[in-house]
């Protein structure tokens, strides 16, 4: 035993003055079992201390918003009787550990999010950031990521319809795994994860309690890795915080849930992420300002000798937690069986207690046996609602004027355009060949184009015409020279690849993979960025309905960029046909829409492109966010293709929207998957080569006086850029390949990447 | 009205797309669960794709104990048709009422990408309204999809014309190429492609309905 | 009395092994020479309630052979556990 | 001298099993009853060439713990395997 033990509440993660504001909240000292239920219910991964505050600056309202941020997926009404319902999170500390499970686990836990609301889960999303793949233990990650999230995915039967892939090093030694899920629902069936009617009964359904993922959220989540190599430095303490995910099971919950919801047996239903049976118990209780007593020893276990802090913190995963009344206990206990999933009473909705004052207060009780022993009683509303809020300080990096004033627009030499080019393209397939895409037979579009598009339908759903699409996107390039811009651009490079396939945003949901909120540059960043994406939502009038916030994400001292990413949901009304996509064809004319010059000081900014930090150039500048000019072009587009998709004639045959690698790579992989050549006048250097600003579009059209009449109708610009034909790439002076050369580089760089050649 | 059993385990989870197949078809499509011992009613029964039983073990492996495999073996036996789709070829392969075993893909990796068949025998229920040599854009979504069998196996396969579908760029490693088999008498196939992800052009592909309109249609020539 | 069985099923002579032969093949890159005929396996523990020895092991044969191998591609072969495994 | 060796990779103690527990939940329905603790792992058969049966196993030993396994939720072990295995 060492000399000076350290205090129990902060081996839990708590501070000296949370522990103060506990000892207030229940007018005496907490026991062990309170502590510990505090603990992981207040750390940062549970509470958003530290992001609350700032949070609260996003819009969250309009009137196809059923459900905002704060439940478990946001929701909105999609028409006919339809609702979406949708969110992100981060796996990330669990992925960095044991990649396979990490990222399975992850896919688990955000179904869990989405089938609680009541929907089918309809598709999962993947945004991934890794390290250079030149260090090995990088390709260990990625193949371990990518084959975690097509065992689980592709088993519980939910398909992968796209995502991200970044490699950078500030993610060598703490990759991020996000994960999205969207699902559909009659719009009448939506349930709330709500605790109401005295005398009800709360069942656990799903999987047995084991050890596993003890302490996740306090300990994994809610901390940085100590050394700079991830799993090595990791200490034995965080070991069994690893979980391994059945799909099988989940698969099990998702139709029981979904049956018991359609049997109307439920009164309100919440999954069991981090912090396991406190959070769902306190979160359910606090919503229906009820009490809950819980029955430890109720409780279903797969290890021997499992204490009640243990069993009441365990994040064992494949688990829901149902509020039933009692009449409805038999016929749910028979659905159930049907699926093989165990369902035990677990809980009890009580009284709240009036206390002298005359209020009253729902009270978690953890008890040893319904009528046993008060292990722990605490309100529940403190735990699940009332963390302290911190306004953490937060600081202007002081490096921040000398790293924008090293702008490479200017004066980075001009390597090969041709060999440059070449470098900016990497085909993913090699990932989303690994997900099952086409589950349900919705995907009109799938992985690899701008944005993935479905037909909105779906088992027990009313008939629909209409369709959804969903983009994530992030861009920690820009992010990390300008928080706020950055951000805000990438809202807009969002809706932009909406408007590919016909799509109008509805609302965004958002994962804000952040480092060490001690660090007051990235608090900075942090308020900066929720700025930015307030600016763009406000701009361009999409509400903000859900998202996760994932902090410390650093290594031996050192934090990530900025990486925000957001996922954007938009509606197509008609679906019948599918969108032109990249698919141009001999002698079409290809147009550049939406404005030619950044808004701003510099007609083609480089700073932060691909290009740029391709050759170690990570200073410069970020482009202006004008919500008017962006949304001009975007809705233009946007109208465009919808009226390809409703079934109607349309002289546009591809079209393209300009993010990662420029508008050269735009064109070049336009080039590649079409296997047809294009002609493109002189640009204007490797600046309008190479430039990321979103809100252009490269789109081909066999009419081209038409098309631009109609741009023209809509104020948007449009500039003449070639004629598709033939076997080469060319653009001006500065580009000149063939497009075998484009395909087959495209096509190989990440197995090559990856040592898999 | 022709009736289709869509057999449905649990970890199952493409028997709403085989059901939306068959019913664009014009036909009647029912979900039968794993328990059931009863398949009288139906013209043909459709093993669905998914994972059965989690695929824990080996795809497949699980599965063949289901009480619903007894019926579907008398079903089979009875000539009628039978048909497995990826999962379901799986689920057939280690029920012994097709020949042959179903190895992970020669890359170790999942696969779902679109593939061209062709056709080799329309001596089965699978390929009886296709026409031998005809070219299909049927998506694969497997992991375990590799054909494999004994030389002994093979020969007799090749000799009875039960080869059924080959793929026309090997995408896993099947032995020579195979992507469907059906058993001597045709009236059981499996094919680890989805032809039920092949039913419009909206999603990409029509080419799966030449295979489902035999199949639907195949319970009038047994019968 | 229960033991505790080991099954171990490999895949058959003349089957190809993808699994086995990508270790392989990987070995060399990452420090490992010397090192040939990489074949990729499943194993199995359980407990099987017999009332000796060869009546636990033949019970796990059986089990292994009907189940938890598939004659067509794998072998299996079960053994008595040793203390502690 | 080439060594034939046997790898066995499981699960670590306290990790969840899933695969061995639905096996386990289906065998009674199998009608294989009395087993219990079903586990299921990974096995891998090798020839390692070294000077002696010790440097053989050590060496077979350090390929499994850094490349066969993943020592945050497995455990490897390896032993030499008996003529004919
Ligand atoms: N990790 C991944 N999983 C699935 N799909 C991915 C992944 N990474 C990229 N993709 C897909 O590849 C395509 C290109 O991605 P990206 O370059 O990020 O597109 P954009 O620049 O249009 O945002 C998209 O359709 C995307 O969904
Ligand atoms: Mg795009």
């Amino acid at each position: 035993m060492s000399s000076a033990p350290e205090p129990l509440h902060r081996a839990l993660g708590l501070t000296d003055a949370e522990l103060g504001d506990i000892r207030n909240v229940l007018g005496r000292e907490p026991n062990h079992l309170e502590l510990a239920l505090y603990g992981v219910m207040w750390s940062e991964h549970c509470s958003y201390k530290s992001s609350r505050m700032h949070l609260r600056r996003l819009p969250t309202e309009a009137p196809h918003v059923l459900v905002g941020p704060g439940e478990n997926a946001g929701v909105i009404d999609a028409g006919d009787g339809i609702a979406v319902a949708i969110r992100i999170e981060s796996h990330n500390h669990p992925s960095a550990i044991e990649p396979y499970q990490g990222a399975a686990t992850g896919v688990g836990g955000i179904l869990r999010d989405v089938f609680t609301m009541g929907a089918r889960p309809l598709c999962v999303m993947d945004p991934l950031f890794f390290g250079e793949l030149t260090d090995a233990r990088q390709r260990w990650l990625v193949e371990g990521v990518v084959s975690g999230i097509s065992g689980y995915g592709n088993s519980v039967g939910v398909p992968t319809i796209g995502g991200e892939l970044t490699f950078d090093d500030c993610y060598a030694s703490n990759p991020l795994v996000n994960v999205l899920c969207a699902g559909a629902l009659p719009t009448e069936r939506l349930v709330l994860g709500v605790a109401s009617g005295v005398g009800n009964l709360a069942v656990l359904l799903g999987s047995s309690t084991g050890r596993d993922g003890i302490g996740g959220v306090s300990v994994l989540a809610s901390a940085g890795f100590a050394g700079d190599d991830g799993a090595a430095s990791l200490d034995d303490a965080k070991r069994p915080s690893v979980q391994v995910g059945d799909p099988y099971e989940e698969k099990r919950l998702i139709e029981a849930c979904l049956a018991l919801l359609d049997g109307g047996y439920v009164v309100g239903i919440q999954d069991l992420g981090g912090a396991g049976i406190v959070c769902a118990t306190s979160e359910t209780a606090a919503r229906g300002g009820v009490g809950m007593d819980v029955d430890v020893t109720a409780i279903p276990l797969r290890e021997p000798r499992m204490v009640p802090y243990e069993i009441m913190t365990s994040e064992s995963q494949e688990r829901m937690l149902a509020i039933i009344t009692p009449e409805n206990w038999p016929a749910v206990a028979a659905l159930c069986a049907k699926w093989e999933v165990r369902a035990s009473v677990v809980g009890h909705v009580v009284e709240p207690v009036v206390r002298q004052d005359g209020t009253s207060v729902g009270m978690l009780r953890v008890r040893d046996g319904f009528d046993g022993e008060v292990l722990a009683e605490v309100p529940a509303k403190s735990l699940a609602d009332e963390a302290p809020l911190y306004d953490r300080p937060r600081r202007r990096p002081a490096d921040l004027d000398a790293i924008r004033a090293d702008d490479p627009t200017d004066d980075e030499p001009v390597g090969s355009p041709n060999d440059d080019l070449l470098a900016l393209l990497v085909d993913p397939a090699w990932v989303y060949r690994q997900y099952d895409s086409q589950l349900f037979l919705n995907t009109v579009v799938g992985p690899g184009r701008d944005a993935a598009l479905l037909r909105l339908a779906g088992p027990g759903l009313p008939h629909s015409e209409r369709g959804i699409a969903i983009s994530t996107d992030s861009n920690p390039r820009w992010c990390a020279l300008d928080p706020r811009a950055g951000t805000a651009l990438t809202v807009a490079e969002s809706a932009a690849n909406l408007a590919c396939v016909g799509a109008t945003a509805k609302a965004v949901v958002n994962c804000l993979n952040f480092g060490n909120p001690e660090h007051p540059e990235v608090m900075w960043q942090l308020s900066e960025s929720i700025d930015g994406m307030a600016e763009a939502c406000n701009g361009l009038g999409l509400p903000v309905i859900g998202g996760n916030v994932s902090l410390y994400n650093e290594s031996g001292g050192s934090d990530i960029d900025p990486t925000p990413v957001v996922g954007l949901l938009g509606v197509v009304d008609s679906l019948v046909a599918p969108p032109p996509g990249w698919n141009w064809r001999e002698g079409d004319a290809v147009v550049l829409v939406g404005t030619r010059r950044a808004v701003g000081d510099q007609a083609h900014p480089l700073g932060g492109t691909r290009w740029a930090t391709g050759r170690g150039r990570r200073g410069g500048r970020v482009p202006r966010f004008d919500a008017v000019t962006l949304a001009g072009a975007i809705d233009f587009v946007a109208a465009e293709i919808a009226r390809v998709c409703a079934g109607g004639t349309s002289d546009v045959t591809a079209v393209h929207d300009v993010s990662g690698g420029g508008l050269a790579a735009a064109l070049a992989e336009m080039v590649a998957v079409t296997g047809v050549g294009v002609d493109v006048v002189e640009l204007t250097g490797h600046g309008e080569l190479f430039s990321e600003f979103p809100g252009r579009f490269v789109m081909a059209t066999s009419d081209v006086e038409a098309f631009s009449v109609r741009a023209g109708a809509a104020g948007v610009p449009v500039a003449s850029l070639g004629v598709v034909g033939g076997g080469r790439l060319r653009i001006g002076t500065m580009v000149d390949l063939a497009v075998g050369d484009i395909t087959v580089r495209r096509r190989g760089a990440l197995e090559v990447a990856l040592a898999l050649d | 009205m022709t009736r289709i059993g869509v057999v449905v385990f649990p970890g199952s989870n493409c028997e709403y797309d085989a059901a939306s197949g068959v019913t664009q078809l014009g036909a009647q499509a029912e979900f039968v669960w794993h328990s059931s011992t009863d398949l009288s009613g139906f013209d043909g029964i459709i093993l669905p794709g998914g994972f059965a039983h989690g695929d824990y073990l080996r795809p497949g492996a699980l599965a063949r104990f289901s009480p619903v495999m007894e019926a579907v073996g008398r079903f089979a036996a009875d000539g009628r048709p039978v048909l497995g789709i990826c999962n379901g070829f799986q689920v057939l392969t280690e029920a012994g009422l097709l020949p042959g075993a179903l190895q992970k893909n020669r890359g170790l990796t999942f696969l779902c990408q679109p593939t061209t068949l062709i056709v080799e025998s329309t001596n089965s229920v699978l390929t009886s309204a296709a026409t031998v040599g005809q070219e299909l854009v049927i998506p694969i979504n497997h992991f375990s999809g590799a054909y494999t069998c004994d030389d002994a196996t093979l020969h007799q396969l090749e000799a009875n014309g039960q080869v059924v579908l080959r793929y026309k760029d090997n995408p896993n490693g099947s032995r020579d190429d195979i992507a469907g088999v059906a058993n001597v008498a045709g009236n059981v196939v499996g094919l680890m492609p989805h032809p039920e992800r092949a039913m419009s052009t909206l999603l990409g592909s029509a080419d799966g309905r030449v295979l489902l309109e035999g199949f639907v249609g195949a319970y009038v020539a047994v019968r | 009395m229960n033991y505790r069985v080991i099954v171990e099923v490999t895949l058959r002579e003349g089957i190809a092994d993808p699994e086995g032969a990508t270790i392989e093949r990987a070995l060399p890159a990452l420090g490992f020479t010397g090192v040939t005929n990489v074949h990729a396996g499943k194993s199995f523990r359980l407990d099987v309630e017999a009332t000796d020895e060869s009546a636990a092991l033949e019970r796990a044969t059986a089990l292994a052979e009907r189940l938890l191998s598939n004659p067509v591609i794998e072998n299996a072969t079960a053994r008595l556990g040793k203390a502690g495994e």
